[in-house]
């Protein structure tokens, strides 16, 4: 068990560092989208599984389709 | 030491987290980069307060019978009501970077 | 009745202040605010001597503390060196409401219910910081003498008198600081009646925080005191209209702070300590360098009123200088300059303010041929210029003779060279003004059009008048500068 | 009595249920919301003072939500302080909705009305919610709807220099909420409790406080940006300034105060007293630099209203820096300073108010001369300078006061350098202000008239406390003494 948090760590440290780096906004959105998934994935190993539930609905689900439809009301390039 | 920092791990991934969301907020000049941030943030504080509940071998806090050791259920009850309040925080933080963006290219809807 | 008695000093104070406020509100009527003015001056001028009627009778326990809670404590009392502050004051701003009143009638018509309002206020304020009976209380009114004063000085709403306002709080209230600091620095400070003993300080907390303290304390009342290296706001404000730097900056606000150094010295550090602490003759040099500052920049002034700001700056370190010197002749002989200063250069100011007035002109080089069409108020400047310097049979003879007894009980030969400097260079600047006056025959012609009625000659003639006769009978005055000493040299 | 032990959750509760029936409402009935409003406050000011007496009388009490005792129920805890803040908030909300009727019809959309009102009481509940909740969780969910709130209301205008200064606010307001999330983590992770009174027993049975004085550092550090001291400070000055003026007026009076209350409540309540000395030395000089530069800062600024919120930078250090001296004193002047900053600088915003809903006028340029036009708004106006001038006589001096006798008691000269110099600089920026509204000359010829009675009636009432909070400072002294004594003693 261990070792999958191990992994999955990694893996949400890559991603995030991703997220913020990557140029394409829309890019990073989905890319947030799926270390929502993985973060949920930690939580459910930790013993958290309703909270894990909460997280892909939250931060995948609406948090993520937030995201995107404003994206597509501003500009999708990482500049103000 | 190693043994010390494997079972820190989640306070140390969280840790790591928390300040790449950090840098986001503070350096990316996106105000859409800058929320990400501010999610990625949370999430990770929500995971440093699920990994202070988490017991070794404990199950998650649902009642079963013949299950004697749970993890704490009040760090999570208080993650699920920050979760709630972080999603409303962060619509507002949409709705006002897409209103000052309409208002800076000048396009009224 | 205790009761009663004790609320008179705070009565004093308060009465005034109020009516102060009440004048904001007068509005465009002018009747009104002349009366309202006039009975906060007499009102405070007859509790002022009701006070002094009880504390010649021995009724020294005029004490009326207010607390807030701990350390936070108002309080007033009235001794002999407040009243003597308190009591000329109160009669000079009695004698100044006439003129005032005349002369901002037809000088500055606009907004004069301010201008009063203000006035009264400031008048007040200064009465109340002499009866002020602990160091917090004394610090609140000083600080609201400064505010109360602004609107005063920037009056004329001109740029220059916007700049010279502003001049005047950087100085003073860097002062403030200073004292803010010292006030809060100083054990007991608050505590009610603090006035009540000698030597607040003990001498346990150290010396180089004593010299600290002291340093703060004379810098903090020394900005208004003018003393020399913070004396340029004084004649800066000259600007103001002349009952305000007549009554307010040549009196009130200036012996304000002579009355703070005293108080320090006397009071809450105690003469011996100071003479231990060896810091007499710092005073002493720095009283002798403003003496010798004021004198040589009124030489240099053209313009009337700023020479006589600068003679203010000069004049106001005689009473420090007799502090400073820490014998008892020499602080009597002070106190006797202060009260001479008070009354002459009121008058001077009030003259310069009437050819003003009268003739347009402001700057000495002008004055030229002025003495032959306004014989009164020439006369009476003459008169009073004589008695600062110091001819006999004046206020300022008899002060300078005690004073001069100074240096010689205490030795201190560099102090009686400043005195000589400083009498001479006085009559030269003072002197040299009632010459173009009198003797300097005028190039140009010039018209008086208007007529100065009573309400404004009356005041000059009235301090001139004071300064001969105490000149001639000083011994009810003595009386009461002897009290005063007495209670810190004993007797 | 005992309806009084209900009145704390009835404070927050009203409001918020008050301003969610205004959110439905909202389509029909407009006009009601204000008068709903007003109704709302009233009733808050009723219960604090009735809490007031209750608590002044018999001391602090716990209120145990629907009796549900902690860890499982939601626990209120009212001491002296905190009916105090009660007070400020409800006499400070009140004022600005009465104040807001006019103002807001003038400078918002129609539609936007009821929406501002909602704001506004989700607002004032959840700064009520903030002081009286007993647990850090509680505090942090009041912290996040205060939040929210003050975000949408700095910019409701809509126009691009409100939005920004909104969404800047926010991302530091969100950044500051979540340390506290941290660091109530912290809290927990070590004393599994987040309930003041528990963890204060339990710290005393730690041996190692590595951890939880990283979490009271945490929190410390989110009270920092929110109450705008020196290097975290630089949301405030838009927000505030481009906010309408009643909202300022809420922002900088109360919600800039309630962080200081938050560092209170973690500095006494949660860990009292054990700060490695460094830590509160460094926090004591950061917040001097605060009080310095917030007053340049103002020195410099021509827009009136960011002149004001420079001054609330420098003004609300000194409520902060008492905190930190951990005496009588200076903790009589921070809530004093706090009172004189809730009365005084609201009373500013309002005056500023004032003079743009009668002129149009934001810069200070424009006001020259505004004061003859204007003699009773700017008169009331000037009376709040002069509390935060700490001019005697007024409530300022006596905070101002306390403070620097604080500092000088404890030798700690740099404190008492920055708050000497800090007063000063505060006179010059106020008078500079002064003499520009009432003694230069006047360029336009504009005919301004006096501002209308309903403006100048919570001016008033505003200028009128400043002073007599500074002629009579023993009736704030009954109302703060008490609870300063008392959570002195947590101390030892």
């Amino acid at each position: 068990m261990t070792v999958l948090i191990i992994l999955l760590s990694l893996c949400l440290i890559i991603l995030s560092i991703f997220v913020v780096v990557s140029r394409n906004l829309l890019a990073s959105i989905i890319l947030f989208s799926a270390y929502g998934l993985i973060m949920a994935l930690v939580w459910q190993q930790l013993g958290a599984p309703v909270l894990a539930l909460a997280e892909v609905v939250v931060e995948s689900g609406i948090i993520s389709v937030l995201f995107v439809v404003s994206v597509f009301r501003t500009s999708k390039d990482d500049v103000e | 030491m190693l043994k010390a920092s494997f079972s820190n791990l989640i306070y140390v991934v969280s840790m790591i987290l928390f300040l790449i969301g950090f840098y986001a907020v503070a350096m990316r000049p996106s105000l859409i980069k800058k929320i990400i941030g501010i999610n990625i943030m949370e999430t990770a504080i929500f995971l440093f307060l699920i990994g202070i509940g988490n017991k070794k071998g404990g199950a998650s806090p649902l009642v079963v019978e013949g299950i004697e050791k749970y993890v704490n259920p009040f760090p999570q009850a208080m993650v699920l009501m920050a979760l709630v309040v972080g999603v409303g925080t962060t619509a507002l933080a949409l709705i006002l970077a897409v209103r000052l963006f309409e208002c800076e290219n000048g396009e009224k809807r | 009745m205790n009761q009663m008695v004790s609320m008179i000093p705070i009565t004093a104070v308060a009465l005034p202040f109020l009516i102060g406020i009440a004048i904001f509100f007068t509005g465009k009527n002018k009747k009104l605010m002349g009366f309202l003015s006039s009975i906060a001056a007499l009102l405070s001028l007859a509790l002022v001597s009701a006070l002094y009627s009880m504390l010649v009778r021995g009724n020294m326990d005029v004490c009326c503390p207010i607390c807030f809670g701990a350390g936070f404590t108002f309080c007033f009392r009235v001794d002999w060196l407040g009243l003597f502050f308190a009591g000329i004051t109160s009669l000079l701003w009695v004698a100044s409401i006439p003129y005032s009143i005349k002369y901002m009638e037809m000088k500055f018509p606009d907004s004069r219910a301010r201008f009063f309002g203000f006035f009264t206020l400031s008048a007040a304020t200064a009465i109340g910081v002499t009866m002020a009976g602990n160091m917090l209380t004394l610090f609140a009114l000083y600080e609201l003498l400064t505010i109360f004063t602004y609107p005063l000085v920037v009056h004329a709403e001109t740029p220059a008198a916007l700049k010279a306002g502003k001049k005047y709080l950087v100085y003073l209230l860097i002062g403030e600081m200073f004292l803010l600091f010292a006030v809060l620095s100083t054990p007991e400070f608050a505590g009610p009646r603090a006035f009540a003993k000698i030597g607040l300080i003990s001498s346990e907390i150290g010396s180089k925080m004593l010299l600290v303290l002291f340093c703060s304390y004379i810098v903090g009342f020394g900005i208004k005191a003018a003393i020399f290296p913070f004396s340029n706001w004084l004649p800066t404000v000259s600007i103001a209209p002349t009952p305000v730097t007549g009554l307010l900056h040549a009196v009130a606000v200036v012996n304000v702070g002579v009355y703070g150094i005293m108080r320090v010295i006397l009071n809450v550090f105690g003469i011996e300590l100071v003479r231990s602490m060896g810091v007499g003759v710092l005073l002493v040099f720095i009283s002798g360098a403003t003496i010798i500052y004021g004198s040589l920049m009124a030489l240099r002034q053209d313009d009337l009123k700023r020479r006589l700001a600068f003679s203010t700056v000069d004049y106001i370190s005689y009473p420090i200088l007799g502090l400073a010197l820490l014998s008892p002749t020499a602080l009597v002989g002070g106190l006797l300059l202060l009260v001479t200063h008070a009354f002459l250069k009121l008058s001077l100011f009030f003259c310069a303010g009437a050819i003003d007035i009268q003739t347009g002109k402001t700057k000495v080089s002008e004055l030229s041929g002025i003495g032959r069409r306004l014989p009164f108020v020439s006369t009476c400047f003459a008169i009073g210029s004589l008695g600062l310097i110091g001819m006999p049979l004046t206020l300022g003879f008899v002060g300078k003779w005690y004073l001069w007894q100074g240096p010689m009980e205490t030795g201190q030969p560099s102090a009686m060279g400043v005195l000589i400097a400083g009498a001479i260079l006085c009559a030269f600047y003072l002197l040299y003004v009632v010459y173009v006056l009198f003797f300097k025959q005028s190039n140009v012609d010039f018209v008086c059009d208007l007529q100065l009625n009573w309400t404004m000659l009356f005041p000059i003639g009235a301090g001139v008048l004071m300064g001969l006769v105490f000149g001639i009978f000083p011994k009810g005055l003595l009386l009461l500068v002897n009290n005063v000493t007495m209670c810190y040299f004993g007797g | 009595m005992s309806f009084v032990l209900h009145l704390p959750v009835l404070m927050v509760a009203v409001p918020i249920a008050v301003a969610v029936l205004i959110s439905v409402l909202l389509t029909f009935k407009r006009n009601i919301a204000f008068v709903l409003s007003v109704l709302t406050m009233i009733f808050c000011l009723i219960s604090s003072l009735f809490l007031m007496v209750k608590v002044i009388t018999e001391g602090s009490f716990v209120y145990y939500v629907s009796d549900w005792p902690p860890p499982w129920g939601i626990e209120i805890f009212i001491d002296r302080l905190s009916v105090y803040m009660l007070l400020l908030i409800a006499i400070v909300g009140l004022i600005s909705i009465i104040y807001s009727e006019l103002y807001i019809k003038k400078v918002l959309d129609h539609q936007k009305i009821p929406f501002y009102y909602m704001l506004v009481l989700f607002l004032i509940g959840s700064i009520v919610g903030f002081v009286i909740s007993g647990d850090i969780f509680n505090m942090f969910i009041f912290f996040e709807i205060l939040s929210l709130s003050s975000y949408s209301l700095v910019a409701i205008s809509g126009d691009r220099e409100a939005l920004r200064a909104g969404f800047r606010y926010l991302v530091m307001g969100i950044v500051s909420s979540l340390f506290i999330l941290l660091g109530l983590g912290f809290i927990y992770s070590v004393t599994g409790t987040l309930n003041f009174t528990q963890i204060a027993l339990r710290v005393k049975e730690l041996s190692d406080l590595t951890v939880i004085q990283t979490g009271a550092l945490l929190l410390i550090v989110a009270f920092i940006i929110e109450a705008a001291i020196f290097p975290l400070h630089v949301w405030l000055p838009k927000a505030h300034g481009k906010a309408p003026a009643p909202v300022s007026a809420l922002l900088s009076g109360l919600v800039i105060g309630i962080g200081v209350f938050g560092m209170i409540k973690v500095v006494y309540y949660i860990l009292p007293g054990v700060y490695p000395v460094s830590f509160v030395v460094f926090f004591r000089g950061l917040i001097s630099v605060g009080i310095i530069l917030g007053a340049i800062f103002a020195l410099f600024e021509n827009d009136l209203k960011i002149l004001l919120a420079q001054s609330s930078i420098s003004q609300i250090g000194f409520a902060a820096i008492g905190v930190f001296f951990f005496s009588y004193s200076g903790l009589m002047g921070s809530m004093l300073q706090l009172l004189n900053h809730a009365f005084a600088k609201s009373a500013l915003f309002l005056g500023a108010g004032a003079v743009i809903y009668k002129t149009g006028f934001r810069n200070l340029d424009e006001m020259k001369g505004i004061g003859k036009r204007m003699p009773i708004t700017m008169g009331f106006f000037a009376i709040g300078l002069a509390s935060i001038a700490s001019i005697p006589m007024t409530c300022g001096f006596v905070s101002k006061y306390y403070l620097c006798l604080a500092a000088i008691k404890q030798g700690l000269w740099g404190s008492v350098g920055a708050i000497l110099l800090g007063g000063f600089l505060s006179l010059l920026y106020c008078l500079r202000i002064i003499s520009c509204i009432f003694f230069e000359k006047p360029d336009s010829k504009v005919e301004v008239k006096e501002a209308p009675l309903k403006m100048l009636l919570p001016l008033g009432v505003l200028a009128f406390l400043t002073i007599f909070f500074g002629v009579f400072p023993r009736a704030a002294f009954v109302l703060i003494e008490p609870g300063v004594k008392e959570i002195l003693g947590f101390l030892r």
